[in-house]
């Protein structure tokens, strides 16, 4: 194992990389901008180093600087964390020319995955399904037709210019297509100056369903069931939970299987993280994420699997030592991403934190580097807290994110603990009926 | 190690002050003390000073050995001091044995080479801002640096 | 309800302020101190100022409806206030529709019975401490009251 | 279930209860000493009553004060905690007497275990192992060699009078006990003014092992497995562990029936411990506390079962509704005891708070009424919060709660924190090799 590991992040991911270190033995090297000079993780880490000015361009993406403060601390292995150059593949490359070793995936398959259609390529070919479409545009309503019975009705007709929902229209019968075709392809004509459209399957209330997959590189990879990741507000996670309240045992195994078959197939190192849409009983595969996930918290929850620690386990060249048959899945788990904005304008809200409590009690978790008396800093993003509850079943789970929501304290800026308050509450996701629009129209509602 | 350590700095918003400096004004009072949980505040005309809350304790955190700790962000490096412009290990010959780029006293140029930071095998130059004289050195050779770092004082 | 969870902003209400000044102003008192829970002010006039102690962080919990508080552990029950020895319901007359014990502005002798306060099915007579005149009743017949809520003011 | 219950207790068991409560709905009734105003437990209860001034006897033994507040506020049930009435089978009676429903045991039951002697009694007529002794006063050398021979070496002869180890002498043998047998009756007339002296099985090093049960007094008692508390120092247990490392899989199994066997029998209801002394593989019973318990979480962690939520189930008149067959024991759980102390001295250490920061992360749970301005009274026991750590073993345990104590920030009061950072790193408690002697041992050493 690692006598040293540098941790190139900041924040409540870098405190709970920091803690993963600790509890296997292992000191830690916190580098930081000059904006986190009084960051919990680098109040606690054995070893600090400045590496730059507040812009992420300057420190936290700054490669350069991680690296020589990787040499001149001594550490044998650097963390990314998430985010930052967590899924840069040069980075990673770099990091192990340098003889560091980057904890997580091979540069090949941070590359192969950084890419949308070279990943969507290469999960279909190892039997993944994605968004059924047809592969080039269909000039003619003949063509139309043919691909469209191939994808199934409904069909998003799409401008190959593309953009903005421009030129689009849902065909939900071949009726439909026939009318609906030539008016598309003129407005493409009109927008994108070419009249050539593509025919996708159009799935109209999905969820946003991922699997979690550990690999050790060394052909076992395992997966620790899904994520419900649906409530969503301009594209990003406000509160996961797991399992997802829509899925089945059978639909569990069979994409849980399915996620962890194909990264075997790849030879998959670290953790890793699937995404799929589903609708109507179907997953379509959207993308893959080479890094640790914010949301990791509550597979670790209903798993019992320290992630963080299973990462530098592997990247130490351990075997994963265990089989999919060896993890049970017991409870329920929700994490709400506390956020330092305005509950309703969600406009950012740094600054100081004047009183500051966390909730505490039986199975409440909070992965958080506030104090109070900390200063927000204005220059990064504003996930300063997770409150990650766990529960026999999701019933009581939900009680006890009411509990300890009501027990958080956080004085002297605005956070979403409101928003949450509010989600708990509504009846739509007590009975866990909610697709990705849903919490949007949700907060649009008046309340 | 402890966090939570730094308390604010003992700064009130200078609104607040001003709004009941003025209430002192109009009203004729000779002071106004409010308090709403431990945060307090009290102004006064021609009477003693506030009381003032206890120092917080300071953080203790186990530091990169021999290496200078940054400027924190708020300070603007105080005239003639040159800081590191990046993580490295500092060298002040060109290499071992030879004679340093500059010794304490020297008169030196603007742009004149002072020392080198070598940044993943990179030979980083790190030259005068401005013409003066060496007045303090204060790094070692072969230290290592954290961006921002004090390195020398010319005056 | 959230402990420092829901505080009011550290700055006094100006009317407040002003009415203080002119109370000060009336009574010619050279201060006037008030807190409520763990909020508090004071204003004075031509005096220093002597420390206050930093409450802790607010905090608004549910109270009792209709109970009255009990005075914090530091107080002492300003001279003829008459506070409630045991937790019950008070009663200002010996039953339904008889006349009260004591009216506003009676006077009273030491040992006078001024109310009861049910415990466990027990009438307890709370007596009058000392002679005096009825100030002020400040429990309502039949409600609650806990352990040192103030019930009446003997002067 | 309740809709209102009364919380008679303070501190960090008040607050447990009043998170259990929240999280099935019930509302809270704070009762609170003068001394208690600002105790976070009031701060978040629903309701509150102020039942005396700070010393006990007046407010939180003050029986009178806690069912009138019950009356005043309407509540349906009582919870007394632990210690002040938890144990006091008249405040039972009386509470139920009134219409009100004491969340514990039968008045009958907390009576019946209340008194050591009924209490050993009672077990060994329920096939529990008590530490065997001449049941009357041994006359001369025949009768003491007889009733040895079937307690069996080394046996302590013991003055009836007692006390204070007076006239105490260890025989390992019939040898032994011919030769002492004189000196400890001349010595028993000498302090006690009669020559009597009884003879009982002597333990030299023996470990603090207690059952956790649940009873629904209807006839459904499980166990939730064992806790090792014999870290302990003049009697006051220091840090509590689940499972005890000195058990296997087949003792745990034999004690755990035994208990939940005796209970079943017996009809408890609620909550209980069955405290054994054990050494040599051999258990014996030294007493019941019928009530929760301040080491119940670490049970908690490794059982998965809300245990005061169960208390409010089965007072409200809920069937257990599991079986033994249904409780999984998994992983390893340690309880540190913070006690507002000096932690060479042990001199109490109430006051300010200056500084609060409580750890958090995977694993991690922390039982405490703290909070930062808290003032610790100087008027009640000095345990101000428990840092409960679970892991997936004794290992991983161990080693999170190093990272634990390590993160927790207490100022402005002495605390015993770095007792317990000095402990984890002890070799005998590393290797789980100690005895309820052990603990006084270490701490009296230089270190």
């Amino acid at each position: 194992m690692f006598e040293k590991v540098l941790i190139a992040n900041r924040g409540e991911i870098a405190l709970r990389i920091h803690r993963a270190c600790r509890e296997m033995g292992i000191k830690t090297v916190a580098v930081h901008s000059t904006a986190d000079t009084d960051a919990m993780n680098v109040r606690l880490a054995d070893e600090t180093v400045c590496i730059g000015p507040p812009p992420a361009r300057d420190s936290y993406l700054n490669v350069a600087a991680i690296v020589s403060a990787a040499r001149i601390t001594g550490a044998e292995a650097i963390h990314p964390g998430l985010g930052f150059l967590s899924e840069n593949a040069d980075f990673a490359g770099i990091v192990e020319e340098h003889g560091f070793t980057f904890i997580g995936p091979s540069p090949e398959h941070i590359r192969l995955m950084g890419d949308k259609l070279s990943a969507k390529a290469a999960v279909s070919r190892l039997g993944i399904p994605t968004v059924p479409g047809s592969p080039e545009p269909v000039r003619d309503l003949a063509a139309a037709a043919v691909a469209a019975r191939e994808i199934g009705y409904p069909v998003l007709i799409k401008a190959a210019g593309g953009g903005g929902g421009r030129g689009m229209k849902i065909a939900r019968s071949e009726e439909e297509l026939a009318r609906l075709l030539p008016i598309a392809q003129g407005e493409a004509a009109a927008f994108f100056g070419k009249d050539a459209v593509y025919l996708e399957r159009f799935l109209a209330r999905p969820r946003h369903i991922e699997v979690q997959v550990l690999g050790d590189g060394k052909g076992e990879v395992v997966h620790l069931g899904e994520r419900d990741c649906s409530l969503q507000r301009s594209h990003q996670k406000v509160l996961e939970e797991a399992p997802s309240p829509a899925l089945g045992l059978e639909e569990r195994q069979f994409i849980g299987s399915l996620a962890a078959g194909a990264m075997r197939e790849l030879g998959y190192k670290s953790a890793g993280t699937l995404e799929f849409l589903y609708e109507g009983g179907q997953f379509y595969f959207i993308e893959m994420n080479t890094r640790l996930q914010v949301e990791h918290p509550v597979s670790e929850m209903i798993s019992g699997i320290d992630i963080v620690c299973e990462q530098l386990r592997i990247a130490a060249g351990a075997p994963l030592g265990y089989r999919q048959s060896d993890i049970r899945l017991e409870g329920h788990a929700i994490e709400c991403r506390i956020n330092a904005e305005n509950p309703k304008t969600f406009a950012p809200s740094p600054g100081r934190v004047t009183d500051y409590h966390a909730p505490g009690g039986l199975g409440v978790r909070v992965d958080s580097a506030l104090y109070q008396g900390y200063r927000v800093p204005p220059y990064y993003d504003s996930l300063i807290s997770k409150l990650i509850i766990h529960g026999k079943t999701r019933n009581e789970c939900l009680m006890r994110v009411r509990r300890a929501l009501e027990e958080y304290v956080i004085a002297g800026i605005d956070t979403t603990i409101p928003l949450h308050q509010r989600l708990v509450e509504a009846a739509r996701f007590i009975d866990g009926d909610y697709d990705i629009g849903w919490l949007e129209r949700f907060i649009d509602r008046p309340g | 190690m402890r966090i939570g350590g730094k308390k604010p700095p003992l700064t009130p918003d200078p609104e607040l002050v001003r709004t009941l400096a003025a209430l002192l004004q109009e009203t004729g009072l000779s002071e106004i003390e409010y308090a709403v949980g431990d945060c307090r505040i009290r102004v006064a005309r021609n009477t003693a000073a506030p009381p003032v809350s206890a120092p917080p304790p300071a953080a203790e955190t186990a530091k990169l050995d021999g290496a200078a700790r940054p400027l924190a962000v708020e300070e603007t490096p105080s005239a003639g001091v040159v800081t590191a412009p990046m993580v490295g290990t500092a060298y002040l010959a060109p290499q071992q044995g030879a004679p340093l780029f500059v010794k304490l006293g020297d008169e030196i140029a603007e742009g004149q080479v002072l020392l080198i930071i070598e940044a993943m095998k990179v030979m980083n130059q790190i030259r005068a801002p401005r013409p003066g004289h060496v007045r303090r050195i204060l790094v070692e050779d072969g230290a290592p640096v954290e961006y921002g770092a004090a390195l020398m004082l010319i005056e």
